[in-house]
């Protein structure tokens, strides 16, 4: 029908009002931002947590794999026995649960190992030799990031084995060796020269003869601390660090007795009491001079200790021992959160006593290294770049100051190789500007639905008491998925179409899948509907400026 | 130009004698108009309607004020509506009823009338003879027809049946003829006394 | 095990039970809203305020019933703030085939569009006919009242922003007691509109017995467009009361437009109902009940039922009956729960 | 071929013929039994593709119909009175949209006091609504012009309004000559609507317009009603010409050469007027007079010609403007403007009152001795109205009139209501 005969104004071609535009209605404007979720923030690897789930919700777990690997060479290690800072954090926390950010983890680099995957990286070879001294979690981790960069690496190990403290010092049970040594063998597989029971003593030599551009250590800390204890006809005493070297590489396992003392509150304290119990100790006590409040344990694990039969004698300190005679002293915790002495005493029998109070560095080898400072507590100083004094030579883990954990191991070496990337190019590695991170007041909570954290399976007490079993078991694909899929995007469009449905002037325009959306001005009025129905703070309303 | 007034009472079928009779004349081949005394009468209130009759076209809208015929359908209202008022004097008037003029208090009245122009005829009782329900508007027009001598029964007939398809229709019929064939054997003997 | 499995498999907020999309769902599943090649039966450049609800629902309707009808659809417009912010001459919004007639003959004219495309052979072809409270509940009572009692073959949709909007907020019968309209002012002893007064429509439509009634409310797309997709399968007439709030006449923030009505709907004040055949079939649960205050505080036509010196306050107290004696009447919590 | 039937039902078989697609019904004194008559046949399946729809108001009725219309179906509906003033609102919609439906007016007057007889009182409250206005003299013409307005109102895209009076031809039984389908399908094309509502071509109809456009669109419907005076007496020509009889246009004089005296009138009582002008011709009078089928378009031009030689013009107005006096006058006065022939108003058969020969000729007579006022009422009962308006002066509450005047008239019967 031609439109010329229709009546004059009363009756209207369709979709004119485009001709109208309401954009300049507007005195606030809608923006698209990306926010930094808390997770990301609060990892000490650095890892981009939400990212990963981004993909493994969509259950593309090799590409999730590969997003995590660029921060993080040692996810199965990780998703066992990192103390997930990340999930603390989680905003989802206040919905319901976290989001078991580590059992996803843990999911993908068991898928990965699994399927054999290979971390995907193009770098141009530098043509720069780095060494590393030390197979820790932060050398390789170093090593690993070095050779992503396009560097040649070298690992220099003291010990018969790779892994350090991940070996030595964190039991079977929390981590398998198999999945520690397909994770090694990655990052050896990668072209990293890997040596074994090599002891580097003379750092000079390495640059000037061996002719390293750049060396990075990181030993750990490995010397168990000792106290004085007044003794008669002492029973047998050993530190937690040798007894679980032992256990890991000694001939036969240590014989320990029927009662076992572990003297410490700490990790280590913990792992030593389960591991002298899964030696055969009837008993098996642990000694602590504060009370739970204080322990720098993380509760969960002397829960475990505790339900694998563990029994902890809080606010007691070792005063005198007589053959398998120990007298403990009582404490109480004064206003300042110290342990004060009572003058009551109580006395336990055991036959070996186990000394977990924490390791210092062996730092001989450095202290002839010109422009290197150490300090009274025996720590290694570093600059932001983790260089120590002297050109070149950049140290990490737990030799430098910062709580030693696997984690932030793993970020000392992803930053320690980047800043030795840039100084082996002459430049400087320039951190990229964060986002501004993202409150659960950001959130519009509505849109997700209710869905409980999923929890992992235990391997049953019997076999936690009798056996280096793994503890923990992982999470199988469904539960793995559930748990990505639990994660809120903090900050971060996930692509749920709020905001292009909700308009009521049709001004945001769809881009299609990955692609997000974009706001049309010419249209937007302004109302902020989007914004506060975006469910996880992606849009943020500034004034416009009139 | 013909002019007839109908009065009787709501649901006697007033309306529908002019209508039938307006149909007769029609099929005569004369011009003919009928219409109600319009109102909004319900049943047994007094009701009126009229028909025209001429041989070319009517144009006139204004009620009959000046009749040449009436047909009262119900005696009673004799004394309470002017039911004869304007009928010409050489008019002619058929009135429902068995009782006879004097009984009826008009017989002065029918007097002033040429003879044989004022009849009386129980349509009553013919249309409860014959329809079994006593609606007098088909007998009366019947006895009309005959009166007035120029409209043919049959016209009256096909009227009737025209309107009224089926049984109905054929008791009406029925009605009609017998009070037509008492009103012409009326007319026979006032003839025979006559002469 | 393929992740579509696994999403059947696992229900969890990315499956877009309450988000308008998803990038994981099967487009399938996903809302009209989130389709990139909606019809956008009300396109950009319309001239309604800021945050305006009755836009989107009459958007969410049209677009879903576009969708379910292959876009072989017209419309039926009565007067109102839709009707003028939509086709001020010489613009128009629309891009559907629509008509506007007059405030009160919504349901008549779209009967007589029904009738004319059925006489004309294009019965394939279906009827929406839409308006305001005012338009629906008063002024074209009759007219709806008829369209339902010949179940002519007509979806009529309610956008109901509870007052007189289009002539400056003045009560209609669908104004909620207590609600401050410039003809109930917040004055004297019983401020606002008054209690006990007003009508129930889904209720007056459901005793017509026609085939299909429900309510249906702006915060909850997916239900929405759902019932819309029902509604037009049907045949004869149909009825949809939508909850539009509108930032002008309830003196509310623009960007709390889908979060009040969420509030309508989680307080147990506007239930989400449908009715067939004049029976209740189905009820949406309330996902988090909450009290009517959380509601009520955030339109100042409500303002004079929080002032200082009104506490305890009689009439939110009488608000929260309404409310709780709606979610006993309906069973709107699960069934754990007890209001 | 000619029946014998009631107008109601001559009227339906008109519309019947057109093949309406909708008709809308909702019952109202004097109206109804065209209705009736046409569901009648739906129901027997006379008519194809009619749906015929009881609807719950005369606001409803023309509403369907202005539904059906916009998609490009035939629509019909018919009131009266009352009816036709609580479809006001939307007979200017109907118009306003330029949609082509005809409505048959029973006419009827307006109360209170309620009064179901005849006038004009209902058409002419709606006559600048924008839709053609005709007025049928008899029920033939009744008829033919709905036939008629089909053609015109599709061809114009503009309503039309057929005004019959209510009982005296909507009740009248007369010889009436219903054409032959294949003679109105000859006559009346299928409908093709300048604008639909149609999926495949989705505009939007019945815009809000402004003062920017506003005047224009009023123009233009003035414009459409000056065509319409154009169309009128050609479909008017080609009805004549296909069926054999002359049947509306715009007015119709009769024995109007050389009149001195020229009686104008809308509808049935220009029959007894022209009964009247030829008894009063033949007894010497110098008299004439005009049915004026089409009062909107309101034929100026036409009717000036007419009136131009006469001395005097008796217009008989079957509606009261109260305060001004009758809306036929004041139009023949536009028409004769510049013209100093006087125009007689006299106001007659108001609310079913008889108008009689014997009055008319009276007024006829007065008028030709210009012994006439500008206004006039025709048989008015002057004892009651003086006695009211005494009574009205005595004291400042008189009590509702119609009250008053019953009581004048029947003392006993107030007694009886009371």
């Amino acid at each position: 029908m031609s439109k010329s005969n229709l009546p004059f104004a009363i009756t209207l071609d369709p979709g004119t009002s485009l001709a109208n535009q309401t954009g300049t209605w507007r005195t606030m404007r809608p923006l698209y931002i990306d926010r930094l979720p808390p997770c990301n923030n609060a990892c000490p690897a650095g890892e981009n947590i939400q990212k990963w789930l981004y993909h493994a919700e969509e259950g593309d777990y090799a590409t999730a794999w590969q997003v995590l690997m660029q921060d993080n060479p040692l996810p199965a290690v990780m998703g066992r026995v990192c103390y997930h800072p990340c999930e603390d954090v989680c905003n989802r926390g206040q919905l319901d649960e976290a989001v078991s950010i580590h059992g996803v983890e843990r999911f993908l680099g068991d898928y990965a190992i699994e399927q054999r995957l290979q971390p995907i990286f193009e770098a141009e070879p530098s043509g720069k030799r780095v060494l590393v001294v030390g197979a820790g979690p932060s050398g390789l981790s170093a090593a690993y990031h070095l050779t992503r960069l396009g560097h040649e690496v070298t690992i220099r190990e003291a010990g018969p084995m790779a892994g350090g403290m991940m070996r030595f010092g964190i039991p079977k049970y929390r981590l398998p060796r198999a999945i520690l040594d397909a994770e090694i063998r990655r990052i050896v597989g990668m072209g990293v020269e890997l040596v074994l029971n090599s002891k580097v003593d003379d750092i000079e030599r390495c640059f000037s003869a061996e002719g390293f551009d750049a060396v990075f250590v990181a030993v750990g800390a490995h010397l168990a601390k000792r106290t004085e204890i007044p003794a008669h006809a002492a029973g047998k005493i050993l530190d937690a660090v040798s007894l679980l070297r032992d256990v890991e590489i000694g001939a036969e396992p240590p014989q320990l007795g029927r009662r076992v003392v572990v003297y410490g509150g700490g990790n280590t304290a913990m792992d030593a009491a389960r591991t002298a119990k899964r030696l055969g100790a009837d008993e098996a006590m642990i000694v602590y001079r504060r009370s739970r409040k204080e322990m720098p344990a993380h509760d969960f694990e002397a829960r475990e200790a505790e339900e694998e039969g563990v029994i902890i004698h809080w606010l007691r300190t070792i005063k005198q021992i007589d053959a398998t005679a120990f007298t403990v002293e009582k404490m109480v915790i004064d206003a300042d959160g110290r342990p004060q002495p009572t003058g009551q005493f109580e006395t336990l029998q055991a036959d070996t006593l186990i000394l977990a109070l924490g390791q210092d560095v062996d730092t001989r080898f450095l202290e002839r290294v010109p422009g290197v400072e150490i300090a009274a507590d025996g720590m290694v100083r570093v600059d932001e770049r983790m260089m120590t004094g002297r050109e070149g030579l950049f140290a990490g883990g737990d030799m430098v100051p910062a709580q030693r954990t696997v984690a932030v191991a793993i970020g000392h070496g992803k930053k320690a190789a980047r800043h030795i990337d840039a100084w082996l190019r002459g430049g400087h590695y320039e951190k990229p500007a964060t986002h501004e991170s993202v409150e659960f007041a950001h959130l519009n909570t509505w849109y997700y639905d209710d869905a409980p954290r999923r929890v992992q399976d235990q391997l049953s007490l019997v076999r936690r008491q009798s056996s280096f079993d793994e503890v923990m078991r992982g999470f199988d694909e469904e539960n793995a998925l559930f748990e990505a899929r639990r994660c809120l995007s903090c900050g971060n469009c996930f692509e749920c179409d709020n905001c292009y449905g909700i308009c009521p002037d049709n001004a945001v325009i769809k881009l299609g899948p990955g692609a997000r959306f974009r706001f049309d001005y010419d249209y937007c009025k302004g109302c902020g509907i989007c914004a506060a129905e975006c469910p996880c703070g992606a849009i943020m309303m500034v004034s416009e400026t009139l | 130009m013909f002019e007839v007034r109908i009065h009787g009472r709501g649901g006697q079928g007033v309306v529908t004698a002019a209508e039938l009779l307006s149909i007769a004349a029609f099929l005569q081949g004369k011009r003919a108009q009928a219409f109600p005394s319009f109102g909004s009468e319900r049943m047994g209130a007094p009701v009126v309607s009229y028909c025209r009759i001429d041989d070319k076209e009517i144009r006139l809208r204004e009620p009959i004020l000046e009749p040449d015929a009436l047909i009262i359908q119900d005696p009673t209202l004799l004394h309470s509506v002017d039911v004869f008022s304007g009928v010409k004097t050489d008019g002619f008037i058929l009135i429902n009823s068995t009782r006879g003029f004097q009984e009826l208090g008009i017989a002065d009245l029918v007097r002033r009338f040429p003879p044989h122009h004022v009849r009386e005829v129980a349509a009553t009782d013919l249309a409860s003879k014959h329809v079994g329900r006593p609606v007098p508007n088909a007998a009366l027009l019947g006895g009309f027809a005959a009166i007035i001598g120029w409209l043919d029964l049959s016209s009256v007939e096909q009227a009737i049946s025209q309107k009224f398809p089926g049984a109905v229709g054929r008791a009406n019929v029925a009605a009609a003829r017998e009070a037509y064939e008492l009103v012409q054997a009326a007319e026979g003997k006032a003839h025979a006394a006559a002469n | 095990m393929s992740d579509e499995t696994a999403i059947q498999k696992v229900k969890f907020y990315q499956t877009g039970t309450h988000t308008v999309g998803n990038r994981l769902m099967d487009e399938s599943r996903r809302t009209v809203q989130a389709s990139i090649d909606r019809s956008n039966a009300i396109t950009s450049g319309h001239r309604a305020c800021q945050g305006c609800g009755e836009a989107l629902g009459a958007r969410y309707a049209l677009d879903a019933a576009m969708r379910a009808t292959n876009g072989k659809m017209v419309a039926v417009n009565a007067t109102g703030c839709l009707e003028v912010f939509t086709t001020p001459y010489p613009e128009t919004s629309w891009q559907i085939p629509w008509l506007h007639s007059l405030f009160g003959n919504a349901p008549a004219v779209a009967a007589g569009v029904a009738a004319g495309l059925r006489m004309r052979g294009l019965a394939d072809v279906k009827v929406v006919a839409q308006g305001g409270d005012g338009g629906t509940a008063d002024i074209g009572f009759g007219c709806l009242s008829g369209m339902f009692e010949r179940n002519d073959d007509v979806l009529y949709v309610c956008y109901d922003n509870e007052a007189y909007m289009n002539t400056g907020v003045q009560r209609s019968s669908a104004t909620p007691p207590a609600a401050h309209t410039t003809t109930t002012p917040a004055v004297g002893a019983a401020p606002g509109n008054v209690f006990g007064t007003g009508k129930n429509l889904p209720h007056i439509a459901m005793a017509h017995h026609i085939p299909y009634v429900a309510t249906a409310s702006v915060a909850d797309l997916h239900d929405l467009e759902a019932k819309v997709t029902k509604a037009m399968s049907i045949s004869g007439a149909r009825y949809i009361h939508i909850m539009v709030p509108c930032p002008l006449g309830w003196g509310s923030a623009p960007e709390d437009t889908i979060r009040i009505a969420r509030l309508a709907v989680e307080s147990g004040l506007f239930p989400l109902i449908e009715a067939e055949h004049g029976r209740v079939v189905r009820v949406k649960k309330i996902r988090r009940k909450v009290p009517v205050t959380d509601y009520l505080r955030l339109q100042r036509r409500f303002a004079h039922l929080f002032e200082e010196n009104v506490a305890p306050n009689e009439q939110v107290a009488r608000l929260q009956e309404i409310a709780d004696s709606n979610i006993v009447r309906y069973g709107l919590l699960a069934a754990e729960e007890s209001p | 071929m000619l029946q014998q039937i009631e107008g109601s039902q001559a009227v339906a078989a008109a519309v019947a013929l057109c093949r309406p697609n909708v008709v809308c019904a909702y019952p109202i004194t004097p109206q109804t039994h065209i209705v009736e008559g046409i569901g009648r046949m739906v129901k027997l399946g006379a008519l194809e593709r009619c749906e015929f729809i009881n609807v719950e108001s005369e606001f409803a009725a023309l509403s369907v119909a202005i539904g059906a219309s916009a998609v490009g179906a035939r629509a019909y509906t018919a009131t009266a009175s009352q009816g036709l003033l609580f479809m006001a609102e939307a007979i200017y919609n109907a118009a306003g949209l330029g949609l082509p439906i005809v409505m048959t007016v029973g006419n009827r007057a307006i109360g209170a006091p309620i009064n179901i007889w005849n006038d004009h009182s209902d058409s002419m409250a709606v006559k600048d609504a924008g839709w053609i206005q005709f007025y049928a003299e008899d029920n033939q013409e009744a008829a033919d012009l709905h036939i008629q307005a089909f053609k015109l109102a599709e061809t114009l895209s503009c309503p039309v309004m057929i005004c019959m009076d209510g009982f005296i031809l909507t009740h009248a039984y007369e010889p009436i000559d219903v054409p032959v389908q294949e003679k109105v399908d000859a006559f009346l094309p299928t409908f093709e609507p300048v604008q639909q509502l149609d999926p495949s071509d989705p505009y939007s109809i019945g815009a809000m317009v402004g003062p920017d456009a506003f005047a224009e669109v009023r123009y233009l419907s003035h414009q459409k009603q000056v065509e319409a005076l154009t169309q009128i007496p050609l479909v008017a020509q080609e009805f004549a010409d296909l069926f054999g009889r002359g049947s509306g246009g715009l007015l119709k004089p009769y024995r109007v050469d050389g009149a001195e005296t020229i009686v104008v009138a809308l509808g049935s009582v220009n029959g007894t007027i022209k009964d009247v002008v030829d008894t009063e011709r033949d007894a010497g009078a110098s008299i004439g007079c005009v049915s004026v089928c089409s009062f909107r378009p309101f034929p100026l031009a036409e009717l000036r010609a007419v009136l131009a030689g006469a001395k005097r013009v008796i217009s008989i107005e079957r509606s009261l403007a109260p305060g001004l006096g009758g809306p036929l006058a004041s139009n023949i006065r536009m028409a004769l403007r510049g013209n100093d022939i006087p125009v007689y108003t006299a106001i007659a058969g108001l609310g079913g009152r008889a108008i009689t020969r014997r009055s008319l000729a009276e007024l006829f007579r007065r008028a030709a001795r210009d012994n006439l006022e500008d206004l006039t009422f025709m048989d008015l009962n002057w004892d009651v109205i003086h006695e009211q308006m005494a009574r009205a002066h005595e004291t400042r509450h008189s009590g509702p009139i119609a009250e008053n005047l019953l009581r004048a008239l029947n003392p006993g019967l107030v007694q009886r209501i009371s």
